[in-house]
C-alpha cells in the first residue's frame, strides 16, 4: 500500500508507449494496453486487501511552493479509495479486453489504445488523490480522455461536435468547482480533505461559506455526473466507441461527480442548504433523465440517459445523507451499466446499427449477449436479487429516512420509468421478429462475451455485500472509523423494498404488455406533443442554442464592432488629423516668397504684442 | 561563469553570427541558414549554465557588470551625477526571461527554414534583434534598458516590412508607430526619473523613491503620473486593451519564426517592465491602483476571449487569445499577492512557450496548405495527424490543461486574485470557459470534421520541423508537472517585491 | 537751443521700416521689393545715428555701425540685382509671384 | 592707433581665419588667371587643405586661454573655438561634396567661385563665433548671408537655382533689417556695440520703457535670426531654396550655416539679455528668462511644423528641408530650457546633426545628380543597387530619427536631460519633442521602405566618387562611434573646455 502510486503508472505508461511506438506494432498495441491495466488491476486488488487490515495511508510530498504556501501532492488511501481503484481498474481492463475484438481492423487501434491508457490513469489518479488541486488536476486529465475518446472518431461531424459538446459542458462545471475549491483554499489555508474536514469540524469556516463552497464543488460534480442542466452532453457523447461509453460514460468518469460528492461528504453534511441541492438536483434529474429515456430509439441513448437517471439517484442518496447508499449504487451501477453497455456493443457489433426500430429477434442469435443483456436490465430494473435491487433500496430509504418525501416519490416514480423503458429496450432489441435484414448477424468473439460474463456475474453478486439480510459490510467497512460519513446502515421502514420491487415489476410487466405481447398501442403516450417534447429531450439543446450560444456570438460581434470602430477608428482619427494637419501646412508653403516674410513679421507682432500685455509693460 | 564579462558576451554572442554572415555571399542559403542557427547558440549555452548554477546555488551577484559610460555633466562641477553606465545584471526573473530568449531564439532560427529570399539579411537582423532581446533583460540600467528595447524595434520593423505577407508593410508601420509611441512615453518617464535624481540605475532609483516618503523628489502626484505612464508604455507592448490593435496585424502578417519570437518573448518584455519598473521603483502607487490593474486584466482576458470566438483566420484566433492571455498576467499582478505576482510571471514564461508552439504550428501547415483560414482547413488530422496532435496539445496546454505550463500559471494567478477580489476573480474566471469555447472551435474546425480538400501529397511534419514542436512542448509539460523548476529561482525576486509592497 | 528730441527720430526710422516691410512684402516688382529692403536698412542707420547723438549714452561707435549697415547694404543689394538679373534671363519676367516653380 | 598697439596685438589666436582668408584670396586669384582648360576642381582640393590646415590650427590654440584683442571686437574663448571647430569640419564636409559634384549643367564654368565663396562663408561663420562686438558680429553674418545668396544660385542657367537664390535674397534681406533694427535698439540703451559692456551697462537698467525697448530688440533679433536658422516663423523659406539650390549648398545651409546661426544667437542672447532685468525691481529675473517660454513656444511650433508637412514631401530635398526645421526646433529647446549643460548640449547636439545631415546630403548628391530627378522614388531598391550605401543611409536615418547605437539618439537623450533637469522642468516641451519624434518616423522611415523593400527601377550599379565616399564613410562612422561610445566627445568637451566657464568674462 506504500506504493500505492504505482497504480496510475501503469497506464500512463502505456499511454506514451503506444503514443510514440504504438504506430510501429499495429495490433500488438492492445496486448500492451490489456497487460498493463490487469497490472493496475491485479495492484489494486493487492491495496484493497491490504487495506481491509490496515488503516487509511497517506503520502506527500511538495509540488509547489507560493511565498510560505506549499502545494503539496501525494496519495491516499481510505476505504473509498480503495473501493474506487478496484472498480475502475476492473472495469478499465475488462474494456481493454473487450476493446481488441470491437475496435478490430480500426486503423488508428494504437491511438485508441493510448488514449484508454490515458484516461485509466487520470481516473486512477483521480481516486488517489488526496487533496482538491491534485483532484482537480486529475479530474480535468480524465475531461481530456474522455473528450479525446468521444472525438475519436474524428472525421464524423457528429464526433467532433460531441466531443466539444463535452469539453465545454464539463468545463462550465469545472470552473465551479475551481472557484469553489480556491475560495475554500483561502479558508481553510490547505487544499488537504483533512485538514478541510478539520477545518469544517472546528467550525472555524462560516456555514455561508461552507454551503456556498459546496455547492460549488457541486456544479463541477453537475458538469462530470451529466446533472440536471449539464447533462445534455452525455448523451451525445455516445458518439464514442461503444467500449469507452461503457468505461468513461457509465462506469468511471461520470461517476467521479459522485465520487467528488462522496469524497467531500463531511463538508457537505456541515451544510443542510447544500445537502438539499444535492439531493434535489439529484431527484430531478433522475425523473428527468428517465423520462426522456422512455422514447429514445437508439440503444446506446437509450442506456445514456438512464447512466444520467441512475447518476441522479446517486446524488439523491448522498443528498439525503445516504453515503454508503451512494457510494454502494455507484459501485453496483458501474457493473451492470457497463455490462448494459459492453452488450449493447456487442449487438451492434453484430447489427451494425443502433436503432432499436431496426432490431428485434436477436434473443436466438445471439445466445451470450442476450442473456447478460437481460442480467444487466434486471439488475437495474432494481428486481430482487440482482445488485441494483439492493442498491436502489437503500437509497430510497436513505431518501426517506431524510425526510424527502417529495424527493422519495419521485426516485419511486423515476424507478418505474427504469424498468419500463430498459425492458422496452430488452424487448425491442431481442424479441419478437427482426424487423430489418438480420441474416448476416453472429455472435461477437470470446474476446468480447468474457468481460461481459464477468460483470454479468458481478451484476448479480455485487448486491451481496450489502444487504439488508445477510448483513451490510460495506457499509460498515465505509463508514468505520469516520462518524461523519453516517451510520454504515440508515434503518428505514420495510414496506419500502415492498413498494420499490412492486413498481419496478409493474413497469416491466407494462412493457412486456406493449413491446412484446404487443397487446396494448405502442404509441401508448397518446399525445402526441407529449411524445415530441420527451423525444426532443424537453428542447433543452434548442434552448440553450437560443440563449447562451446566440448572447455569446451577438457580444463578440459587439465587440468585433468596438474593436473596428471604436479602437481602430481611433488610431485612423489622430493619423488622419495629424496627415490632415500636413496637407494644410503645405498647401500655405505655396512658393510665394513674400507671403513667407509676411508669415515671419505676423509672427514677430504677434510675440510683441503678447509680451507687451502680459509682460506687464503697458502703464 | 567565473570570469568577467559574462553576461556581455552572453547578450552580444550573436554579433559573432552577424559578423560571419557578411562574409558569406547571399547565394549560400543552407550556409546561411546553418550559421544562423549556429550563432544563437553560445547565448543559449550561457544562459542553461548561468541557470543551473544559479539553481545549484551560485549567487547572481557576481555576474553583474558595471563600467561608466557616459558622462554629461563635467565631472569637476556635477561630479558623478548625470552620468549613464554601463550595467548588465541578473536576477532569477530576468535569468529566467533570458534563458526563454535564447531557448525560443534558437528554436525560432531553426523555424527560420520558411524564409524564402535574402537569407542573409534575414538572419543579421534575427540575431541583432535577439540582441536587443537578451540586453533587455539584462539592463540593469533603465537607459541601457530602453536602449535595447529600442534596438529590438527596427530588426523587427525590417523582418515584418520585408518577410511578412501581404499586408506586411502596414503592419510593419503599425508596429513602429505603436511601439514608437510606447517607448516615447517610457523615454519621457525614464528621463525624468533621470534627470530629476541624476541616476538611471534601477536599484538606486528604486532605493532613492522608497527613502523619498515625503514626497520631496518627486510629489505623489508625479509619481503616479510616472506610473500610469509606464504602464501606458509597456501596456502597448503587452498588449493591454484598448492599445492592441498594432499586435493583430503584426501576427497575422509576421513570417511564423518571427512571430514566434514576437508573441514569445517581445510582447513580454511589457510584462517584465510592469513588474520590474512599475513595481520595483513605484510600490506604493502600484498598490493604489492594484484594482485597476486587475479589472484591465479581467477586461483583456474576456476582451480577447469574445473575439477570439468569431475570428475566421486562425492566426487572429491566435491574436486575440495572447491578448486575453496576458489579461491573466494583469490579473495576477493586480492580486499583489505572492501567488499573483508567482503566476504572472508564470503565465509570462509558459504563454511564451505556447505561443511559440502554436505560431510555428500555423508555420508548418500554412507552408503545406497555403492558408490559415479555418473555413478552407478541417479534417487535417487525416493527413497530417502528427500536426494536429501537436495542434490539438498546444490548445489543450492554452486553455489551462493540468499537466501543462498554462494550467499552474492560471490557477496561481486566480488563486492570487480570489484572495484580493473574490467578486472580480470570479468574473474573470468566465475567461477560463471562453478560452475553451474559442480554441476548440478554432483547433476541432482545423484539424476534426470532414477534409475539406484532399491532402495528396502533403507531407506531415518531419525532420527538422520535429526539433521546435518537441522542444516547446516538453517544456510546456515539464513545467507542468514540475512547476519548481521555475518556481525556485523566483522565489528571491518575488520576496522582494512583496517586501517592497508590504505584503 | 531746443532740439529735436530723439523719440521722433525713432518715429521717422520705424515708420520708415514699416513702409519698407510693407514694400518688400506686397510690391509685385521684384526691383521695387530690393528697393524696400534698402529702406528698412536705412530705416535702421536713422536710428543708430540718431542714438550715437541723442541716445541715452551718446557715442561715436553708432555712426560707425550706420557705416558698416550702409556698406552691406549696398552689397546685398547688387548681389540681390545680380541674381535677378540671373534670374530674368531665364525666366523673362521681374513678378515676384509667378517665382513659384517650387511648392509643394 | 599707431603701429606699435597694431603690432601689440597677439595675431596668432586668429590664424584659422587668417589661413581661410588666404586661402580664399589665393583661389581667387588662381581662378582668375588659371587657363580655362584647367579642371577648377584642383581648386577645391586646395581649398580643402586650407580648411585642414585651419582645423590643425585650431586645435593648437585649443590649450589657449581666453584672449580677446582688437578692442575686445574679437576674443576666443571655449565657446568660440568648440563651435568653430564644428563649422570647419562641417565646412571642410562640404567641400568634399562640392568638389565632387557633377550635375547635368550650369557649374562647369563657376566652379571656382563655387570653392572660394565657400570660403568667404565659412570666414563669416568663423567670425562671428568669436566676435565680441555686434558690429563684427553683425560683419560676419552678413559675410555669411551674401556669399550663401550667391551660392544658392550659382548654377546660373538652372531657374530653380536662380529661383531658390532670390527667394533667399529676399528673405534674407528682410531678415536682415528686422535683426538689425532690433540691435540698433540695442545699441541706443546701451550706447555701446561691444557685447561685455553692454551687459555691464544693461545691469543697472531700471528704465521700465527701455526694458521694453530691450523686449522688443530680443524678439527682433530673434525673429531676424530665425531666418538663419530655419525656424518658425521665419522657417518657410528653407523648403525652397534647400530644393532649388545645388546639392552642395544645402548641405551648407543646413548645417554649417545652421550652426552659425545657433552660434550668433547664443552669443547675443546669453550676453546681452541675460543680462537685461526684465523689470525694475533691482536683481529681478533677466529678461531672457523671462521670454523663456516664447522660445519654447517657437520651439514647439518649429518642431511640429517640420515633422507634420515632412509627411507629404516627395522631393527628398524638400523632405530634408522640413527635416533639418524639425532638428533646429529640437535645437530650440536647448535654447529654451537654459539648463546648466546648455553648451554642451548644443555642441554635442549640433555636432551629431553635421554628421548624420552632411552623411544623408552625401547620399542625397550622389543619388539624385545621376537622374536629375529628386524624387523620393529614386531611392527604391538602393539596397540591391547599393547595399554600403543604403545601410549607410540607413544609419544617418536611424540617427535623425534618433534611434538609439547612434549620435542622435545621445544628443536628443541630453537635450531631454537638460530640459527636465531645470527648475521647472519643460515637462509639456519635452513630450512634444518626443511626440513629433515619433511622428518624424513616418517619413524617415519612408525613405528606409523605398531603399529595403521596393524593388529598384533600374539595376547598375552605383559608383561611389571619391569625395562622397570619404564624407559617407567618415559620417557613418562618426555617427556610429559617438552613439556607441559618446564619452569620446564629452570627455573632450570637458577636457578642453571646462563648460565654458569663461563665456562671460
Amino acid at each position: 500500500m506504500e506504493n500505492a502510486w504505482i497504480i496510475p503508472l501503469f497506464p500512463l505508461l502505456s499511454f506514451l508507449f503506444l503514443i510514440f511506438f504504438g504506430k510501429r506494432l499495429k495490433g500488438a498495441s492492445a496486448y500492451i494496453g490489456i497487460l498493463l491495466s490487469l497490472a493496475s488491476f491485479v495492484y489494486s486488488l493487492l491495496v484493497l486487501f491490504e487495506r481491509f487490515s490496515s488503516p487509511t495511508h497517506k503520502a506527500e510530498a511538495v509540488w509547489l511552493t507560493i511565498g510560505d504556501i506549499q502545494l503539496t501532492a501525494g496519495f491516499e488511501v481510505n476505504q473509498l479509495n480503495a473501493l474506487m481503484l478496484v472498480i475502475v481498474s476492473l472495469v478499465s481492463f475488462l474494456v481493454h479486453t473487450y476493446s481488441k475484438g470491437y475496435m478490430h481492423g480500426d486503423d488508428r487501434f494504437h491511438v485508441y489504445y493510448a488514449y484508454l491508457g490515458l484516461f485509466t490513469f487520470a481516473m486512477l489518479g483521480l481516486v488517489l488523490s488526496p487533496n482538491l488541486l491534485q483532484t482537480y488536476i486529475f479530474w480535468e486529465l480524465v475531461g481530456l480522455g474522455s473528450f479525446l475518446l468521444i472525438g475519436f472518431y474524428f472525421y464524423k461531424e457528429e464526433a467532433k461536435k460531441a466531443a466539444k459538446k463535452a469539453f465545454i459542458m464539463t468545463r462550465i462545471g469545472d470552473v465551479g468547482l475551481l472557484i469553489g475549491m480556491i475560495l475554500l483554499f483561502w479558508q481553510v489555508g490547505s487544499f488537504e480533505y483533512d485538514e478541510i474536514f478539520a477545518a469544517v469540524a472546528a467550525g472555524s469556516i462560516s456555514t455561508t461559506m461552507i454551503t456556498l463552497t459546496a455547492i460549488l464543488i457541486f456544479v463541477g460534480a453537475v458538469g462530470k455526473s451529466g446533472q440536471f442542466p449539464l447533462h445534455t452532453w452525455l448523451p451525445d457523447a455516445m458518439e464514442g466507441p461503444t467500449p469507452v461509453s461503457a468505461l468513461i460514460h457509465a462506469a468511471t468518469m461520470v461517476a467521479a461527480g459522485v465520487y467528488l460528492v462522496a469524497a467531500l461528504f463531511p463538508l457537505f453534511t456541515a451544510s443542510e442548504t447544500a445537502l438539499m441541492t444535492v439531493a434535489t438536483i439529484g431527484a430531478i434529474t433522475a425523473i428527468f433523465a428517465a423520462s426522456i429515456g422512455l422514447v429514445q430509439t437508439d440503444i446506446k441513448r437509450v442506456l445514456a440517459y438512464s447512466t444520467v437517471s441512475q447518476l441522479g439517484y446517486m446524488m439523491l442518496a448522498l443528498g439525503s445523507a445516504g453515503y454508503v447508499a451512494g457510494v454502494f449504487h455507484l459501485m453496483t451501477h458501474a457493473f451492470f451499466k457497463a455490462l448494459l453497455f459492453l452488450a449493447a456493443g456487442s449487438v451492434i457489433h453484430a447489427v451494425h446499427t443502433q436503432d432499436i426500430e431496426k432490431m428485434g429477434g436477436l434473443w436466438k442469435k445471439l445466445r451470450v449477449t442476450g442473456p447478460l443483456f437481460l442480467i444487466g436490465t434486471l439488475a437495474i430494473s432494481g428486481v430482487p436479487l440482482f445488485s441494483g435491487f439492493f442498491s436502489k433500496d437503500e437509497i430510497l430509504i436513505a431518501a426517506w429516512a431524510h425526510g424527502n418525501t417529495v424527493l422519495f416519490w419521485l426516485a419511486v416514480i423515476a424507478a418505474f420509468f427504469t424498468a419500463f423503458y430498459m425492458f422496452r429496450l430488452f424487448f425491442m432489441v431481442f424479441s419478437g421478429e427482426s424487423r430489418s435484414d438480420m441474416s448476416h448477424v453472429k455472435e461477437s468473439p470470446g474476446v468480447m462475451t468474457i468481460p461481459m460474463v464477468i460483470l454479468g456475474i458481478l451484476a448479480v453478486v455485487a448486491g451481496y455485500v450489502n444487504t439488508p439480510w445477510f448483513g451490510t459490510y460495506l457499509g460498515d467497512w465505509l463508514t468505520e472509523g469516520n462518524a461523519a460519513l453516517g451510520h454504515g446502515h440508515i434503518e428505514g421502514p420495510s414496506w419500502i423494498m415492498i413498494v420499490a420491487t412492486v413498481v419496478s415489476l409493474l413497469g416491466i410487466f407494462l412493457a412486456w404488455l406493449i413491446y412484446c405481447k404487443r397487446s396494448l398501442s405502442r404509441d401508448w403516450l397518446g399525445a402526441k406533443t407529449m411524445y415530441n417534447i420527451l423525444y426532443n429531450k424537453y428542447y433543452i439543446d434548442e434552448f440553450y442554442e437560443l440563449t447562451v450560444v446566440k448572447v455569446m456570438k451577438f457580444f463578440s460581434l459587439f465587440l468585433h464592432y468596438i474593436e473596428t470602430f471604436l479602437v481602430e477608428g481611433l488610431v485612423k482619427g489622430v493619423s488622419a488629423a495629424v496627415s490632415g494637419l500636413g496637407r494644410l501646412g503645405s498647401k500655405f508653403h505655396d512658393g510665394q516668397v513674400q507671403r513667407y516674410g509676411t508669415v515671419a513679421f505676423v509672427g514677430l507682432a504677434i510675440l510683441i504684442v503678447v509680451f507687451a500685455v502680459t509682460g506687464g509693460y503697458l502703464k | 561563469m567565473n570570469f568577467d564579462y559574462f553576461l556581455t558576451f552572453l547578450v552580444f554572442s550573436p554579433l559573432l553570427g552577424v559578423l560571419v554572415l557578411s562574409f558569406i555571399p547571399n547565394t549560400k542559403e543552407s550556409v546561411i541558414k546553418t550559421v544562423g542557427f549556429l550563432a544563437t547558440l553560445p547565448a543559449l549555452l550561457l544562459s542553461l549554465v548561468a541557470f543551473f548554477q544559479y539553481r545549484a546555488g551560485v549567487s547572481l551577484e557576481e555576474l553583474s557588470e558595471n563600467v561608466r559610460w557616459v558622462q554629461f555633466a563635467d565631472p569637476d562641477t556635477l561630479g558623478n551625477l548625470f552620468s549613464i553606465n554601463y550595467e548588465l545584471g541578473v536576477d532569477g526573473l530576468s535569468l529566467i526571461m533570458i534563458v526563454l530568449t535564447a531557448i525560443l531564439s534558437t528554436l525560432a532560427a531553426v523555424a527560420s527554414m520558411y524564409i524564402k529570399k535574402e537569407w542573409k539579411g534575414y538572419f543579421m537582423l534575427f540575431l541583432l534583434l535577439e540582441v536587443g532581446m537578451l540586453g533587455v533583460f539584462a539592463a540593469e540600467n533603465l537607459i541601457l534598458f530602453f536602449i535595447f528595447f529600442e534596438i529590438t524595434l527596427i530588426p523587427t520593423f525590417f523582418l515584418i516590412g520585408k518577410w511578412g505577407y501581404f499586408e506586411k508593410e502596414k503592419a510593419a508601420f503599425s508596429f513602429l508607430i505603436y511601439n514608437g509611441l510606447g517607448s516615447a512615453v517610457l523615454l519621457i518617464v525614464i528621463m525624468v526619473l533621470f534627470a530629476r535624481t541624476g541616476t538611471s540605475n534601477i536599484n538606486a532609483l528604486a532605493s532613492i523613491l522608497a527613502a523619498d516618503s515625503q514626497n520631496l523628489v518627486f510629489s505623489s502626484g508625479t509619481k503616479m503620473g510616472l506610473l500610469i505612464a509606464m504602464l501606458i508604455a509597456f501596456g502597448v507592448k503587452l498588449p493591454i486593451f484598448p492599445l492592441h490593435s498594432w499586435m493583430v496585424r503584426v501576427h497575422v502578417q509576421a513570417p511564423p519564426s518571427v512571430v514566434m519570437l514576437h508573441a514569445g518573448i517581445l510582447l513580454k518584455i511589457g510584462a517584465y517592465g510592469i513588474i520590474r519598473f512599475g513595481m520595483g521603483i513605484f510600490p506604493e502607487q502600484f498598490q493604489d491602483i492594484a484594482v485597476l490593474i486587475a479589472v484591465l486584466g479581467v477586461v483583456n482576458l474576456l476582451y480577447g476571449a469574445f473575439l477570439a470566438l468569431i475570428q475566421k483566420d486562425f492566426k487572429m484566433v491566435l491574436a486575440y487569445s495572447s491578448i486575453s492571455h496576458m489579461g491573466i498576467v494583469l490579473i495576477g499582478l493586480g492580486a499583489m499577492n505572492e501567488a499573483g505576482i508567482q503566476g504572472a510571471i508564470f503565465q509570462v514564461v509558459s504563454h511564451g512557450l505556447i505561443a511559440a508552439l502554436l505560431f510555428f504550428l500555423v508555420g508548418v501547415f500554412y507552408e503545406r496548405l497555403e492558408t490559415s483560414n479555418i473555413k478552407n482547413l478541417g479534417g487535417l488530422a487525416k493527413g497530417m495527424p502528427i500536426t494536429a496532435g501537436f495542434l490539438l496539445a498546444g490548445a489543450m496546454a492554452s486553455l489551462g490543461m493540468p499537466g501543462m505550463s498554462g494550467f499552474v500559471s492560471e490557477f496561481m494567478a486566480f488563486l492570487g486574485l480570489f484572495k484580493e477580489l473574490p467578486i472580480l476573480a470570479a468574473v474573470g474566471a468566465l475567461g477560463i470557459i471562453l478560452t475553451a469555447v474559442y480554441l476548440l472551435r478554432a483547433v476541432l474546425g482545423i484539424t476534426y470534421g470532414k477534409a475539406h480538400r484532399e491532402f495528396a501529397g502533403v507531407t506531415d511534419i518531419r525532420n527538422k520541423e520535429w526539433v521546435p514542436a518537441l522542444v516547446l512542448l516538453g517544456i510546456i509539460v515539464l513545467i507542468g508537472v514540475y512547476p519548481s523548476v521555475l518556481s525556485d529561482p523566483l522565489t528571491s525576486t518575488i520576496e522582494t517585491i512583496i517586501f517592497k509592497i508590504g505584503g | 537751443m531746443s532740439s529735436v528730441p530723439i523719440s521722433a527720430y525713432l518715429a521717422l526710422a520705424l515708420i520708415l521700416f514699416c513702409i519698407g516691410l510693407y514694400g518688400a512684402l506686397t510690391k509685385r516688382n521684384t526691383v521695387i521689393v530690393l528697393i524696400s529692403i534698402e529702406l528698412m536698412l536705412n530705416a535702421v542707420n536713422i536710428n543708430l545715428v540718431a542714438f550715437s547723438k541723442y541716445g541715452a549714452v551718446p557715442a561715436i561707435t553708432g555712426q560707425i555701425f550706420a557705416l558698416f549697415a550702409m556698406t552691406v547694404a549696398a552689397a546685398e543689394a547688387s548681389v540681390g540685382l545680380a541674381i535677378l538679373i540671373a534670374l530674368y534671363r531665364n525666366r523673362k519676367t521681374v513678378n515676384i509671384d509667378e517665382m513659384n516653380s517650387m511648392k509643394n | 592707433m599707431d603701429l606699435e598697439t597694431l603690432l601689440s596685438y597677439k595675431w596668432s589666436i586668429m590664424t584659422p581665419e587668417f589661413i581661410i582668408l588666404g586661402v580664399a584670396t589665393l583661389l581667387t586669384l588662381l581662378d582668375l588667371f588659371m587657363p580655362k582648360s584647367v579642371n577648377r576642381k584642383v581648386l577645391g582640393w586646395i581649398g580643402l587643405t586650407g580648411i585642414l590646415a585651419a582645423i590643425a590650427s585650431l586645435i593648437s590654440l585649443l590649450g589657449h586661454g581666453p584672449e580677446s584683442i582688437l578692442y575686445d571686437t574679437f576674443r576666443l574663448d571655449s565657446f568660440a573655438k568648440a563651435f568653430k571647430l564644428l563649422l570647419l569640419i562641417g565646412a571642410a564636409f562640404v567641400m568634399l561634396l562640392a568638389i565632387s559634384y557633377e550635375p547635368k549643367e550650369g557649374i562647369t564654368e563657376y566652379r571656382g567661385e563655387f570653392y572660394y565663396l565657400f570660403l568667404a562663408a565659412l570666414l563669416g561663420a568663423m567670425m562671428m563665433s568669436s566676435s565680441g562686438d555686434l558690429i563684427t558680429l553683425f560683419v560676419g553674418l552678413e559675410l555669411l548671408s551674401i556669399s550663401s545668396y550667391i551660392l544658392a544660385g550659382i548654377r546660373k542657367k538652372n531657374l530653380q537655382s536662380n529661383e531658390a537664390s532670390m527667394k533667399y535674397v529676399i528673405n534674407g534681406g528682410i531678415s536682415t533689417a528686422i535683426t538689425l533694427f532690433g540691435m540698433s535698439y540695442v545699441y541706443g540703451i546701451t550706447g555701446t556695440t561691444n557685447l561685455l559692456d553692454m551687459a555691464r551697462s544693461l545691469l543697472a537698467l531700471t528704465d521700465i520703457q527701455h526694458i521694453y525697448l530691450m523686449g522688443l530688440a530680443l524678439f527682433m533679433i530673434l525673429v531676424g535670426l530665425s531666418f538663419k536658422l530655419a525656424t518658425a516663423p521665419f522657417h518657410m523659406w528653407a523648403p525652397d531654396v534647400y530644393q532649388g539650390a545645388p546639392t552642395p549648398v544645402t548641405a551648407f545651409l543646413s548645417v554649417v550655416s545652421k550652426t552659425a546661426g545657433f552660434i550668433i544667437i547664443v552669443r547675443i542672447m546669453m550676453v546681452v539679455f541675460f543680462n537685461t532685468p526684465s523689470s525694475y525691481i533691482p536683481n529681478s529675473m533677466p529678461l531672457l528668462i523671462k521670454v523663456q517660454d516664447y522660445i519654447a513656444f517657437l520651439a514647439a511650433a518649429t518642431m511640429i511644423i517640420g515633422n507634420v508637412i515632412a509627411l507629404r514631401q516627395k522631393n527628398i530635398k524638400r523632405l530634408f528641408a522640413y527635416s533639418s526645421i524639425a532638428q533646429a526646433g529640437y535645437l530650440l529647446v536647448v535654447l529654451a530650457s537654459m539648463s546648466v549643460f546648455m553648451f554642451d548640449t548644443l555642441w554635442f547636439y549640433l555636432g551629431a546633426y553635421l554628421f548624420m545631415n552632411l552623411g544623408a546630403f552625401a547620399i542625397i548628391q550622389l543619388i539624385t545628380q545621376k537622374t536629375g530627378s529628386e524624387d523620393i522614388s529614386q531611392f527604391a531598391g538602393l539596397y540591391r543597387r547599393a547595399p554600403i550605401l543604403a545601410i549607410a543611409m540607413a544609419i544617418f536615418i536611424l540617427s535623425l530619427a534618433g534611434i538609439p547605437g547612434t549620435a542622435g539618439f545621445i544628443g536628443k537623450l541630453n537635450i531631454f536631460m537638460g530640459a527636465l533637469a531645470v527648475e521647472p522642468a519643460h515637462y509639456v516641451l519635452v513630450s512634444i519633442m518626443i511626440a513629433t519624434t515619433v511622428v518624424s518616423y513616418f517619413y524617415y522611415f519612408g525613405v528606409m521602405v523605398q531603399m529595403f523593400f521596393r524593388p529598384a527601377a533600374e539595376q547598375e550599379k552605383i559608383k561611389l566618387p571619391i569625395g562622397l565616399g570619404i564624407v559617407i564613410g567618415v559620417c557613418a562612422f562618426a555617427t556610429i562611434l559617438f552613439g556607441v561610445a559618446p564619452s569620446i566627445a564629452f570627455d573632450f568637451l570637458h577636457e578642453n573646455f571646462n563648460s565654458f566657464s569663461d563665456f562671460f568674462q
